[in-house]
């Protein structure tokens, strides 16, 4: 059975590295085989979405070989198996980090003048890591992965970053790595406790709700941060300013998606009851970290900060999707994860257009562009509005699950999620407004050039599935639709063992003494 | 009957044939400045986008007619898969989209005719038509949908092209800032639309439990009472902020009167005939939920009636002729929308169309006037017209007499319907005294819109011209435009003569099926009936206020700018604030753009010294740690031995507490 | 059993106390050595007290011979090192040798 | 016959090359000789390790005997000492006339005593393997009489180390008076009984924790390793802590099960003590000092976890597990801190001027190769994967939670990130220093090929044991 594909996936862009690594040529030579390595990517990325089956729900193509066994005394050890496996949940996930890897490549080509052989060793290995986060269906691997796709973008900010970077990428390092290590913990909780850290195995076993709620709370906190939500987001704007336009795009377009993708397959995957119980809270908490940052991005005066608070604002949207806990709102967080993606990475390719030909960033600055490079003015306005959910692009199926999902869950949630569509409206019109209308405030501004050749194929790749998703959203919802229901029975589960919990609580606590007692388990 | 998508894909395939001249002219330019563009071909592929779709409308409006229930549909199965109500990309002609798809293509086909003549020599011509055949596209799918999300992306739709038209000549700021404040407001007014139709999609179940996005479906379940009361109540009133934020009612109309910075055309088309009546054509079609909600349906009728008599005062001392009719487009839709709310659904559509046709009229004669004069909008530095435009004159005044109600023309029957639908409707808040008040504060309404208008034909057309402009003529491709919509605003008087002139409605009957729905709650004001003597009374008011208005406007304004300019003084308090606006855009600014902005500004500094300050703060606390910890190794040897005895006795201490 | 109330354990914790104290308070190198020596004739003296009258007397013995001879080593090390210090400082105060800190 | 040779050779030959060698560097004048002598014993030392001198039984097999966790420990120690022999061969010759003769032989008792410690059986023979691995090092240290640093690292290690041996024994002595015999076999079962056996453990504790540079005994690490020379150091922080560690494996069963905790508060400390002393400090030898004090915190951690569990059944494994653990984390540190130690004496070649973070300012522009090996080994000991130093710490953690101590674990592993913090600067100062920042000159003449290869083999150990930790854990399984 082809289960050759996804070592693939991992294995060329960890080659391409090495190939970059050794080869002696110069600098254009480098950025060809880079990109060489990058389309295979790609190409190998699509091929897998056509292949995957979308009626099946669980994993395909799965390739694992046993790495190493972890005694646990008593004779026997916990199987670590090197298992890479793709399914409904990570289809999309994958698919995009392979069609962002030639995106990085041309993007980086424009900014990147010095030292270019590391820049792309550590984007091929950042890859790697990621796809490696997405395949893996083990637990240890998924936190090997977890961990290496750190040290990638702590370099690529740290080198090549703005004046600050030294500071922006200690904070994202540390932070994450804060948030992870805990996640460490409970994962060698689970490992000695139920003898098994395969994703697959783990999600099968029914933990008990208490154990489970202490896990779910451990790996919440690793994908809060990673997320980010809203309590643990300042490492966000920082490491973005301070970042270079592809390790923006990168950061933006697929880092950010595991932490939504982590909550997903190990928090509601693994932890269904405790997922129940933290649900609201979490909803909650995107909800205001919706309109929290969309009121933060309002403020900013930097395009760059502003975009990066309007992905706070986006993930929010995620998470209230994901946290209702329903057929529409596991949907629509799915695919506003790549949505968010493909039109967070255009904005940030187009900042790095901007970034390239005038070195600064205030959106003072500019002004009136659409009558200087019309092109540009184009890209971007079909950007903003990609971001805002305009119907006919892909943020809109995406926003409307969310939404929809979270209204399901409960009125007053949806009505909050969904005021971030107006704000959402607000600043980036505003913004839009500011750099391309209105009339031509600064010289240098007469002189920019259009888009060049390179610009518009990284541009092209990102439009094309935005443009799909807008026109044909069931071929990309209808492959993750058996994965997604395989989680809602995930669900029903949760709420089952959780209803049993509160139920036998309630009754010893009925035996005690007569007292009200609350009813049974929240829904 | 796969013509159905043909009508929205025309006006697309022109957009993007459109999109791809104005790129190639773009590219044109430049390699050297003074590419010519082909203004000619691109105006054709626009304008023959629009006659096609029109034609196509006309044959599914004669196809329909021997469907059995005159009801024709075209779908693309689950388009967004939800995982519970499927979502279909669906068309529907039936009654009410057929004649809504004919206004819409037919006015348009004109205005884009129209058009090709007034953008002429505009740098951005091929980007006007592009966005012109892209608003029309998506005008089509919002009135063709037959499910709320597709209504939604039509809806949608046309909120991005009216933003992009109205900040067409985007070089300058306050046309951006005009159309942002235009896509923002009806953006406040989508998330009501959004939440209503989630509350649609789950609390209207059919008997099988099962929620659904189609109309049909969901007028059903409410028709069959599966919905709670206070449910359908949300709804409707969502739908209805929804529909404010679209159609400019109070308090969404803010952006209409800003919106006149985009070029006439784009006027005419979106904001007087087509997309503003999107909201009372939402009403409409979903009439059963306001029929079952008494709330919902009073709250539209009495919000209707208040933005027509604000607006209406607007309209009197507006200077520019593009707000004035502005305004008066805002006081038409509360008049439909007070119509809706009484129930008269048919009187308000015969008011829309009729409507479509004399404002549409009246925006395109005040953009050959705008372009005769040079681009001079402000109407006291205009007169004397009627001897340079005699075209124009004529056809304006047909328009105005319509719109001013006078006897026999279209607008005097189409609003005379509506007022006898307030009176004869559905008692608002559930008694009758309100319909009564409702039906005053319309009579007022109608005699300040008699006056305004033709304060208008006056300061324009008669008295001596006030300008050192002398008006040239406008080309042949303006004026044909401006004499088919005049016989059009004529011919329309026939669609719905009073009953008292014989049986003869053909809209209301046409409409029935769509209007039917409810069986007798649904045409409420058909079911009463005016006594005949009642009729002639109500023809009578009707025709005696549009009179008075009339000469009141010839007294004030007959006699040229001098006399009429006292007359204001005299009550300058009032004046003042008309002129004004009652300082509402000063008053929304406070409120929203400040408060937002220094929400912004103050989320900017908690998050900096607040939350990053917790994140820095650690860092802060960890290196004071650090500093304590070197402090301890001071190299002296006594110090090492004193830790290494100390640390001994503590381990052995330990121990032995510990056995 | 009173074996561990001999008054020889009290000598030999007094012995092993002398030794730390001194160690502690001492800032001349040759002192601070002399006083490890104490502390490892305490262990010297408890080994043999311990064993006095056993059938251990012969294993404690070569255990006190052991540490005597590790003593030795220690000394010549310690003051070889002591006197490199010496030469460079010119002072056996410890206090002398606090240059590496922080 | 031939078995009790072979089960003594992993000891017997390290100090048989000392010997000779000193004898023949007498006779011949020639320091060349020691050295490949030196080599050789270390060399046989490891082959015969792995010879199967390990588990054997036999005359003095009551004594000493090295199973298969000592055996690795005496071969790493081994394979350290002739890393730091290569590492040194040249590194003194430019500006000391010391006779480099010495260094061969110092080096080869090192691993000695620690081989004696990780076999032995019997409480006197720890002790002698624990004087036997410190007073070749207190030379070493000293090893540049001329300079005040090194004399005055040497000094303050040996007082302290004397001390510490004063604690060993009075604590071998309370033991011997109250249970009569120093077997290890036979006190491991009167665990608990009586406090005077418990308060000699104790004593004995110190001395180990002492040798382990744990809190609060660690003082003396920071001043040892700044003065010593550079090869010097690697050798110190790659073995001292094998020698403790092999030690504590052996005494901490002697401590009654419910004193875990006393442990456990230790490992903590030096865990804090450590990464918070590392944090503001300038001098890169001074950072990797407190660093390794946080490692030994870490080891601690298991140590502490292995003695946690009350009834036998469960102690046997958690014993085992925090052996393996220990003993990987052993490895993989060791090999990382050798390295970075490698790379720094390679850049000084002698000098002395890599000693701040400011000389490292932005040596990824003038020695790459440096940088990234340098970047790689402090990787590893901040224990990120793919490093040998990830699965090290994730060993010890999952040790920590097969014994339930869960809250334990996330304050660890929490204050091991502050860990990484220090590290992550001296990457900085590598990597992102500003372009125009003036950087230190280049380290003049050409890179020694034997301390090349000796830091390339400590990276190729971080590395396979990064990838595939199932190697090393069968061998120690086993």
């Amino acid at each position: 059975m082809n289960d050759w594909i996804l070592p693939l996936l991992v294995g060329i862009p960890a080659l391409g590295a090495l190939a970059v690594a050794l080869a002696p040529a110069k600098r254009d030579g480098l950025f060809s085989l880079a990109l060489l390595f990058c389309a295979a990517e790609a190409a190998l990325a699509i091929f897998t979405f056509t292949k995957f089956d979308g009626t099946n729900p669980n994993e395909q193509f799965s390739f694992s070989r046993p790495w190493f066994a972890l005694p646990t005394g008593a004779g026997e050890a916990v199987p670590v198996a090197f298992h890479l496996g793709i399914d409904g949940l990570s289809l999309l996930l994958v698919a995009l980090s392979g069609l962002l890897a030639p995106v990085i490549l041309l993007s980086a080509k424009g900014h990147i003048e010095r030292r270019e052989r590391e820049f792309l060793v550590w984007s091929l290995v950042m890859i790697a890591g990621m796809q490696g986060v997405f395949l893996s269906r083990d637990l240890l691997l998924f936190y090997f992965f977890w961990e290496i796709s750190l040290i990638p973008l702590y370099f690529i900010i740290g080198i090549w970053g703005g004046p600050r970077r030294v500071y922006a990428t200690v904070k994202f390092f540390l932070y994450t790595l804060a948030g992870s290590v805990v996640m460490l913990i409970a994962l060698l909780y689970l490992a000695y406790n139920f003898g098994t850290v395969a994703i697959q195995e783990l999600s099968t076993k029914d933990i008990p709700v208490r154990a489970q709620l202490g896990c779910f709370l451990a790996f919440a906190l690793a994908f809060a941060i990673k997320v980010p939500m809203v309590p643990f987001h300042t490492w966000l704007p920082d490491a973005h300013v301070e970042a270079p336009t592809a390790g923006s795009i990168v950061l933006a377009g697929v880092l950010l998606k595991m932490g939504t993708y982590g909550f997903l397959r190990l928090g509601v995957g693994m932890f269904p009851a405790a997922a129940v119980q933290c649900g609201p809270w979490i909803a909650g908490i995107g909800a205001a970290g919706i309109i929290y940052g969309s009121l933060l991005a309002y403020g900013q005066s930097d395009m760059k900060k502003l975009i990066a608070c309007s992905s706070v604002a986006h993930m929010g949207t995620i998470v209230v999707g994901m946290f209702a806990l329903n057929a529409a709102g596991l949907r629509g967080g799915i695919l506003q994860m790549i949505n968010h993606g493909l039109s967070t990475g255009l904005l940030f390719l187009l900042v790095g257009v901007l970034y390239e030909r005038r070195h600064v960033r205030e959106i003072a600055e500019f002004g009136g562009l659409a009558q200087v490079i019309p092109a540009f003015a184009v890209v971007l306005t079909v950007a903003t509005f990609s971001s805002i959910g305009l119907p006919g692009l892909n943020g809109f199926p995406g926003e409307f699950l969310c939404l929809k999902g979270a209204f399901d869950a409960s009125p007053l949630l949806g009505a909050a999620a969904a005021v971030g569509t107006v704000l959402g409206a607000v600043y980036m019109l505003s913004m839009l407004r500011r750099v391309a209308f209105g009339p031509i405030t600064r010289g240098e501004n007469q002189k920019l050039i259009d888009l060049n050749g390179r610009e518009w194929a990284s541009a092209i790749i990102l439009l094309i599935p935005m443009v799909w998703i807008g026109l044909q959203p069931s071929l990309f919802i209808k492959p993750t639709e058996p994965a997604v229901d395989l989680l809602i029975s995930q669900i029903e589960k949760g709420r089952r063992s959780l209803a049993l919990e509160n139920g036998a609580s309630l009754k010893i606590a009925n035996a005690g003494a007569a007292e009200t007692g609350k009813s049974g388990g929240r829904r | 009957m796969s013509l159905l998508p043909l009508i929205p894909l025309f006006p697309l395939v022109g957009a993007a044939a459109c999109a791809i001249l104005h790129a190639r002219t773009l590219a044109a330019r430049r390699r050297d400045a003074g590419a010519a563009q082909n203004e000619r071909v691109v105006g054709a592929i626009a304008t023959l986008a629009i006659v096609a779709s029109f034609a196509v409308s006309v044959a599914g409006f004669f196809i329909i007619q021997h469907e059995p229930e005159r009801r024709v549909a075209w779908i693309v199965s689950n388009w967004i898969p939800t995982g519970g109500q499927t979502i279909d990309f669906g068309f529907v002609l039936d009654p009410l989209s057929s004649v809504m798809c004919l206004v819409v293509s037919g006015v348009g086909a004109l205005i884009h005719m129209y058009a090709t003549g007034y953008m002429r020599g505009d740098k951005g011509y091929a980007r006007f038509f592009t966005y012109l055949n892209l608003f029309v596209a998506a005008m089509l799918i919002l009135v063709l949908a037959d499910s709320l999300p597709i209504l939604f992306i039509g809806w949608e739709g046309v909120g991005l092209c009216s933003y992009l038209l109205i900040g067409f000549w985007h070089e300058n700021m306050k046309y951006a800032e005009a159309g942002q404040k235009a896509f923002v407001v009806n953006r406040i007014g989508d998330f009501g639309f959004l939440l209503a139709m989630f509350g649609a999609a789950t609390w209207c179940v059919d008997a099988a439990g099962k929620g659904s996005f189609q109309f049909a479906a969901i007028n059903e379940s409410v028709l069959a009472g599966h919905v709670e009361p206070w449910q359908v109540t949300v709804i409707g009133l969502l739908l209805f902020v929804g529909a404010c934020g679209k159609s400019a009612q109070l308090p969404l109309y803010v952006w209409l009167p800003d919106a006149m910075a985009g070029p006439t055309p784009v006027s005419a088309l979106i904001h007087a005939a087509t997309m503003v009546t999107a909201g009372v054509y939402l009403v409409i079609r979903m009439h059963p939920i306001f029929d079952a909600s008494v709330l919902a349906s009073s709250v539209v009728a009495c919000v209707g009636a208040a933005t027509a008599l604000f607006a209406a005062t607007m309209g009197l001392v507006a200077r520019d002729i593009k707000k004035v009719l502005a305004y008066s487009t805002i006081s038409q839709l509360g008049f439909l929308f007070l119509g809706a709310g009484c129930g008269a659904y048919d009187a308000s559509f015969y008011h829309l169309v009729t409507h479509a046709f004399f404002k549409a009229l009246l925006f395109l004669g005040a953009g050959a006037v705008i372009l005769a004069m040079h681009h001079e909008q402000d109407l006291f530095k205009m007169g004397g017209l009627k001897r340079a435009l005699p075209l124009e004159y004529r056809t304006m005044f047909v328009g105005a007499a319509a719109l001013a109600g006078i006897p026999l023309m279209s607008g005097f029957f189409s609003k005379d319907e509506i007022l006898g639908g307030v009176l004869a409707g559905r008692p608002v808040f559930g008694n009758e005294q309100i319909n009564l008040v409702l039906y005053v504060v319309g009579a007022a309404t109608a005699l300040m819109t008699a006056f305004y208008t033709f304060r208008l034909i006056y300061l324009a057309f008669e008295g001596e011209s006030r300008s050192n402009e002398h008006p040239h003529a406008n080309p042949a491709s303006m004026t044909i435009p401006l004499a088919a919509l005049a016989l059009l605003t004529i011919a329309a008087a026939a669609l719905g003569l009073p009953s008292v002139f014989g049986e003869f409605k053909p809209l209301e009957h046409w409409l029935n099926p769509v209007l039917e729905l409810g069986g007798e709650s649904g045409n409420a004001a058909k079911a009463h009936g005016l006594s005949h003597s009642a009729q002639w009374l109500l023809l009578g008011a009707s025709a005696a206020i549009a009179m008075i208005g009339y000469s009141l406007a010839r007294a004030t304004y007959g006699g040229g700018l001098a006399k009429s300019r006292a007359r204001a003084e005299a009550m300058p308090g009032i004046y003042k604030t008309l002129v004004d606006r009652w300082y509402v855009d000063e008053l929304y600014h406070a409120v929203f753009t400040k408060t937002l902005r220094l929400a912004g500004v103050v989320a900017g500094l908690f998050d900096a010294y607040v939350v990053d300050g917790a994140v820095n703060g650690v860092a802060a606390s960890a290196k004071r740690a650090a500093a304590a910890a070197r402090g301890l190794a001071d190299g002296k040897l006594q110090s090492y031995s004193l830790w290494f005895g100390a640390g001994a006795v503590a381990l052995v201490a330990a121990v032995l507490l510990l056995i | 059993m009173t074996f561990f109330g001999a008054p020889v354990y009290f000598l030999a914790v007094a012995l092993f106390a002398l030794g730390i104290f001194g160690f502690l308070t001492r800032r001349n190198a040759i002192v601070v050595l002399m006083s490890v020596e104490l502390m490892l004739n305490a262990a010297n003296l408890t080994f043999l007290a311990a064993a006095r009258g056993t059938a251990h007397v012969h294993e404690a013995s070569a255990y006190a011979i052991f540490i005597i001879l590790v003593a030795a080593a220690e000394a010549a090390v310690g003051l070889a090192l002591v006197l490199a210090l010496f030469r460079i400082k010119q002072s056996t105060d410890l206090d002398v040798a606090s240059d590496l800190k922080g | 016959m031939s078995d009790d040779l072979l089960r003594f050779a992993p000891i017997a030959l390290p100090i048989a090359g000392a010997v000779l060698g000193m004898l023949l560097e007498a006779l011949l004048r020639k320091p060349k000789v020691a050295m490949w002598l030196t080599v050789a014993s270390l060399a046989g030392s490891i082959v015969s390790v792995f010879g199967g001198a390990t588990g054997l039984a036999g005359y003095g097999s009551e004594l000493y005997t090295l199973d298969a966790a000592g055996g690795i420990l005496t071969a790493g120690a081994s394979a350290f000492a002739l890393l730091a022999l290569f590492l040194s061969v040249n590194y003194l010759k430019p500006q000391d006339d010391e006779f480099p003769g010495e260094i061969p032989i110092l080096l080869a008792l090192v691993p000695a005593g620690i081989g004696i410690i990780a076999g032995a059986r019997h409480a006197m023979m720890i002790f002698l393997g624990i004087e036997l691995l410190s007073v070749p090092l207190y030379a070493l240290v000293a090893l540049r009489r001329a300079n005040a640093a090194a004399v005055e690292g040497a000094v303050k290690y040996f007082l302290l180390g004397a001390f510490a041996a004063g604690f060993i024994t009075f604590g071998m002595s309370l033991l011997f008076a109250s249970e009569h015999s120093l077997d290890l076999d036979a006190l491991r079962a009167a665990a608990g009984r009586s406090p005077v056996a418990a308060a000699g453990t104790a004593l004995f504790l110190a001395g180990l924790l002492f040798k382990l540079s744990a809190a609060p005994f660690h003082f003396w690490t920071p001043d040892a390793y700044e003065g010593a020379a550079t090869p010097v150091t690697a050798l110190m922080a790659s073995t001292t802590k094998i020698g403790a560690v092999a030690g504590l494996l052996k005494i901490t069963p002697l401590l009654p099960a419910s004193a875990w905790p006393a442990l456990a508060a230790i490992a903590l400390l030096s865990i804090a003590a450590g990464n918070f002393g590392a944090l503001l400090q300038d001098r890169v030898k001074r950072i990797l000092a407190y660093s390794s004090v946080a490692h030994a915190g870490t080891i601690l951690l298991a140590l502490a976890a292995g003695l946690s569990a009350a009834d036998p059944a469960l102690a046997a494994d958690l014993h085992s597990a925090a052996s393996r653990a220990s003993v990987y984390y052993l490895i993989a540190y060791g090999a990382s801190a050798f390295g970075a130690f490698g790379i720094i004496a390679i850049l000084e070649r002698g000098g002395d001027r890599f000693r701040t973070i400011g000389d490292f300012r932005g040596l990824s522009r003038r020695q790459p190769a440096a940088a990234w090996l340098l970047t790689f080994f402090l990787l590893s000991l901040g224990g990120i994967p793919p490093t040998g130093g990830f699965w090290a710490k994730y060993f010890v953690f999952a040790t920590a939670v097969q014994a339930g101590q869960l809250w334990i674990a996330v304050a660890g592993i929490i204050l091991s990130v502050v860990g990484v913090a220090y590290y992550l600067r001296i990457v900085a100062t590598c990597f992102m220093a500003s372009e125009d920042a003036e950087l230190g000159a280049p380290p003049q003449g050409k890179v020694p090929l034997p301390a090349l290869l000796a830091t390339l083999a400590a990276g190729v150990g971080v590395l396979v044991l990064g990838f595939a930790p199932a190697e090393l854990l069968g061998l120690i399984g086993r």
